[in-house]
């Protein structure tokens, strides 16, 4: 066992992947010799080479057209978006081409976007966004969003060997606020497999990525007061773990939903119709959803932790909907 | 606003040797007027089809913009890649797609290249090299670039043909994919048909430089200027080039002057395209323009030629009869396909 | 009264915002002289003059970004999307500069972008998409959707005046298959008003735009068979009238969500997700969504009919909730 | 890669007449030299504050790159426009901008101009003519056309600057945005602050071409290049160009050749940066470039600019204690503001 932070884990696996699969390349934004705005690659260019590692002109239609074109002849992209916000500039190439492309054509496009996202560190409103939602309406893209270094390792190097189309979203707050002890070897993981992260039965709380960590820190206080809730982490966004989360609604009777992006059309709503449509007989209270209001994420230190869900937030929820 | 007249560039004399109709065998004259002439009598075949209304949604068609499409693809090699628009239909021809399957996809047929699921001009087949275009005009351009740098890592001597009309230089993905491909050398021919007009948009409400084969200079790139409805002419070019890129590789710009000769798509009388335009361009019809050439340069006799259209003729209502008689896709197969795995 | 088709009633509001408000400006690709791909502005050039109706070069990014800075200058710009799936190229410029802007600097955006979506015509996958889950999911944008000539009118009117961004979706199918006697003036109309097309108390169909008509052609059968089913148009996605919907919760206790767009965070499950939440107990069924699955949006008619939901599919679904 | 220095183009001698510092009055200059000197200092306190890990988030400086914005505000009129990026300060301070509120908005004041709810550089201020930016790369270049077009359609004499670095050249937004302006003779004038990096990138994997105002030519534009530390002239020129384009509006690029001095924020070492490159620039330190032109050409006396530096410093420790005892944001204020009317 190695102990690994959230972006150890996540370079591990890409190092893994080079190592592995001659046909896996990166690139994106500073990722080459400066190793990325987040340091992620450092070292790669040196070790890959730099047609296996390099750097791009600031173009992210650019970066996501020319990964569906080389996925379809061949190779396994990895392109890194410096932020998640600016894949905004060319959702088109993910929702019309990447996306239908097997559809349409027989032809896989095993390529994969890392889009770092999340705020808590004083990013504002253009570095800090959940874009999730957006990414998982998508038809022929899957979307994957791991709350552990173990999960970001063997989940990002399932995304790169998966045949479609995956967006790998890591969140920023935890690249260096998570760590844990993981095997030498990365698991093979079947992306859209859900995990139950603390057991319970008063409620459950399904979340991912950086909201995890706050819905255990809740529970644990509420573990305090007698209440044993369970914590769900998603893993998978798209496909999500239908079955698991009926399944905990069962073992529950009572479903808070928790995400640190929007509120309406969040990730969070498909989850509640989910429920609200699979198991409306299993449910004690409503669906309750703590998320970011929609409002554009504000850089203010005050307004930020107004603005974000955490661990606070979510306890109150829970008492309220145990207690309903 | 004036706009000097497209015309062949000047360093293009001075970059490759001069070349003559007798460098390039009769049987490759042939096929490059067998494209044309296939491709002209399928979109005839598709524009009557439309106006018969047994076409689902509209038709788009190359007519009078062949000669660019066979010349490039005539001067291709296997492994080479290609990125078609809706003006293409050269292209899928030149790159061997069949006439049955043209129909199949234009009839929506379980059996054609899209198994019904996407319409029209949206096919292609990987298999020749040809992409699948999606609607969103640039957004094919870094496709095809990521395609040549991959397939040249894999060890091919693949360089690629990326068309855009000159509307479609206006977009970001462009520009994106052309400064992209600058940057990384990537030995990709960005082919700008410029057929006067972006749907009803003449072509001063779209871009101010006097050519658009000078927006090479800012890439750091060369850019030509060749004359899109002479075959022959560009054949002699495009070899000369493919054959330069692939010994230094590199991405360039060539802009075709040609004009759209039918409406944006069939449900347009475009009636806003000037008739002296018109005219002038349709006694220059790029198969009149080979066949001249070819007869009078002593490559193919008129009686070979007469052949070629016969058969091309026949091939199209014999493909046509024959997609008509194919199934539709199967409703129950909806949802079949979405991911490769699954 | 006259009568007026969907088409007529968008040109009529957009005549007259530029009669009554010089500060209105329409541009987009092809609608100068050419009058749009649909023909919607037909007769403008001439009428207004090109300073005010004018063609554009093929540049969504150019033409979202020059509204926000029209829009921030005194001006009101209008901007067609040709299709509403062109406008995934230039996304940026609505979630993080339009939406935002009044937010982080006070000044309001006045600014309407129409998007012509939806399919139903042969349109294949680029020219038929329901993008709204996506727009809706913008802090800071407003999102109409109208399914009747009348609404389609004040709708635009009102959105062109509204101080906020506003997308105006419009339903390609319905420009030419709905008619309406209209009174001769256009009524100034709030947005974020649901409307009940159809009295009913078996269930609610929660629904928008083209889905309306058909969910009113499955409740005319149903009302066939002794069941009265309730028709809500919501007309305005965001902001969604929250009461209306609890209210026919309310007075239905079951509730079926219908919509053109894609199922996995589509615009139903935010209303799945407002029921779950508010209308609980009002709920005697669990909240059904009849969608498009997630699909790509295929060519092939017998595809497509397969794909889009219709009267036969709401009529099985509403049995199915009324029977359950 | 070998790379042509950049240089002014010979047509801008040819289109405007020459001028020298004698035609533009003392008084000027003087607010020339304090828009830069002002900025700096405000600059060097943020790099002490973010390094005393009083700042959330990150500090992002134009260090170096001050005579662009400076010359450029002086160049401008009440009603022109800006739309400033990441290195502009000397375009805030240039527009009227207060000392107190930039580092209310450094501060995350309440008081600040965007309420605590945008960081770092992202404030403008539109009663000065500036935008707030996006963080988007070439995403305000639009942005500035529609506003100029919107101005001007209002009864204005209104011109438009908008900043982009040598790496936002290879946005899509940035080619949009140039070519919409160009088509429509709106006048602004693209200044592509050439820093040689983007971020780490240096800019042979950002462009190809020899200087990015050859650029120009591909939008059928005029481009022009500059020393960009050279205020004195860069102010003679912009007053010249924009004069210019009031009496014949249009869009122009201006390259603005300049180094980035510190990291792209104050988190990066820059180690990548050579270091003879950074000595090259150092001794052309724009404040010292003006200083001795300035005081060489009989501008301004020695004295005259000690002053506006004393002054500047005093002003910078009193608006920043002024600032650091206004209260941050209130909480509750957080869904204040999304609409306009709600
Ligand atoms: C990004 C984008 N915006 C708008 C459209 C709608 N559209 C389809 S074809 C066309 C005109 C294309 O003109 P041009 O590029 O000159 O090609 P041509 O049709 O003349 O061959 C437009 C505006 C589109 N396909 N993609
Ligand atoms: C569209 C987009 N992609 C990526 C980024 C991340 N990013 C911020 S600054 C920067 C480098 C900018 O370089 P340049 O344009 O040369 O400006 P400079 O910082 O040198 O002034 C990058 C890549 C961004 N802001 N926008
Ligand atoms: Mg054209
Ligand atoms: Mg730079």
């Amino acid at each position: 066992m190695v102990e690994m932070t959230y972006l150890d884990a996540i370079r591990d696996a890409l190092r893994a992947a080079l190592r592995d699969h001659p046909e896996v390349v990166l690139y994106g934004e500073d990722i080459g010799r400066f190793g990325g705005a987040f340091k992620v690659t450092l070292g790669f260019q040196e070790e890959f080479g730099a047609d296996r590692c390099f750097d791009t002109p600031i173009s992210e239609s650019a970066l996501f057209g020319s990964a569906i074109g080389m996925a379809t002849q061949g190779l396994r992209p990895v392109v890194e978006l410096q932020f998640a916000d600016f894949g905004t500039n060319a959702l088109h190439h993910l929702l019309n081409n990447a996306g239908t492309h097997h559809y349409r054509t027989g032809v896989p496009v095993p390529m994969t976007v890392r889009a770092p996202c999340g705020g808590g560190f004083g990013g504002g409103p253009f570095h800090s966004e959940e874009l999730e939602a957006i990414f998982c309406h998508m038809p022929g893209i899957k979307v994957v969003y791991p709350a552990f270094p173990s999960d970001a390792r063997n989940l990002l190097y399932a995304a790169i060997l998966d045949p479609n189309p995956v967006v790998f979203l890591e969140n920023k707050y935890l690249y260096r606020h998570v760590k844990e002890l993981v095997p030498r070897a990365i698991e093979p993981v079947r992306i859209g497999a859900a995990r139950i992260v603390r057991p319970g039965q008063e409620a459950v709380v399904l979340t991912y990525g950086a909201m995890v960590h706050e819905a255990m820190r809740a529970a644990t206080r509420l573990a305090g007061q007698g209440y044993e809730v369970m914590v769900m982490d998603l893993r998978s966004l798209k496909p999500y773990d239908e079955d698991a989360i009926v399944a905990a609604a069962a073992a529950t009777n009572r479903v808070l939903i928790v995400h640190e992006g929007w509120r309406t059309c969040g990730f969070g709503a498909e989850l509640a119709a989910l429920v609200a449509e699979r198991a409306f007989h299993l449910l004690d209270a409503p669906v309750m959803r703590v998320t970011a209001p929609d409002v554009p994420v504000p850089y203010a230190p005050e307004l930020e932790s107004a603005y974000r869900p955490n661990a606070e937030k979510i306890e109150k929820a829970l008492v309220e909907l145990i207690e309903y | 606003m004036p706009r000097r007249d497209s015309g062949r560039l000047d360093e293009m004399d001075v970059l490759f040797p001069q070349t003559s109709v007798t460098d390039v065998p009769p049987p490759e004259w042939a096929r490059l007027y067998r494209t044309m002439v296939l491709s002209r009598k399928i979109e005839e075949r598709l524009i009557r089809l439309y106006h018969q209304a047994k076409i689902f949604g509209g038709v788009y068609t190359g007519v009078g913009q062949e000669a660019i499409g066979a010349a490039a693809t005539s001067a291709s090699q296997q492994e080479d890649l290609f990125a078609p628009l809706i003006r293409n239909m050269t292209i899928h021809i030149g790159r061997g797609e069949t006439t049955l399957n043209i129909f199949r996809q234009w009839l929506a047929r379980a059996s054609g290249p899209t198994r019904g699921r996407d319409g029209n001009v949206h096919y292609g087949n990987l298999k020749n090299g040809v992409y699948t275009m999606i609607s969103h005009l640039g957004a094919m351009l870094p496709v095809i670039v990521g395609g040549v740098m991959a397939k040249r890592r894999r060890g091919f001597d693949t360089i690629g043909f990326g068309t855009i009309g000159d509307g479609g230089t206006s977009t970001g993905d462009f520009h994106e994919a052309v400064n992209f491909a600058a940057v990384y050398d990537v030995p990709v021919i960005f082919l700008i048909e410029n057929n006067h007009f972006a749907y009803s948009t003449p072509r001063e409400f779209q871009y101010k430089c006097a050519r658009l084969a000078d927006k090479a200079v800012g890439y750091g790139i060369e850019g030509y200027g060749v004359d899109g409805n002479d075959a022959v002419e560009m054949l002699l070019f495009f070899r000369k080039l493919a054959a330069d890129l692939r010994a230094r590789p590199r991405a360039v710009l060539v802009e075709c002057d040609t004009l759209r000769m039918r409406g944006h798509g069939e449900h347009d009388d475009s009636s806003y395209v000037p008739k002296e335009l018109l005219a002038r361009y349709a006694a220059r019809d790029p198969i009149k323009v080979a066949r001249e050439r070819l007869t009078n340069e002593g490559m193919l006799a008129a009686a070979q030629l007469d052949a070629i259209e016969a058969a091309c003729a026949a091939e199209v209502d014999a493909a046509y009869r024959e997609a008509l008689r194919e199934p539709p896709p199967d409703p129950a197969t909806l949802a079949q396909g979405v991911y490769a795995d699954g």
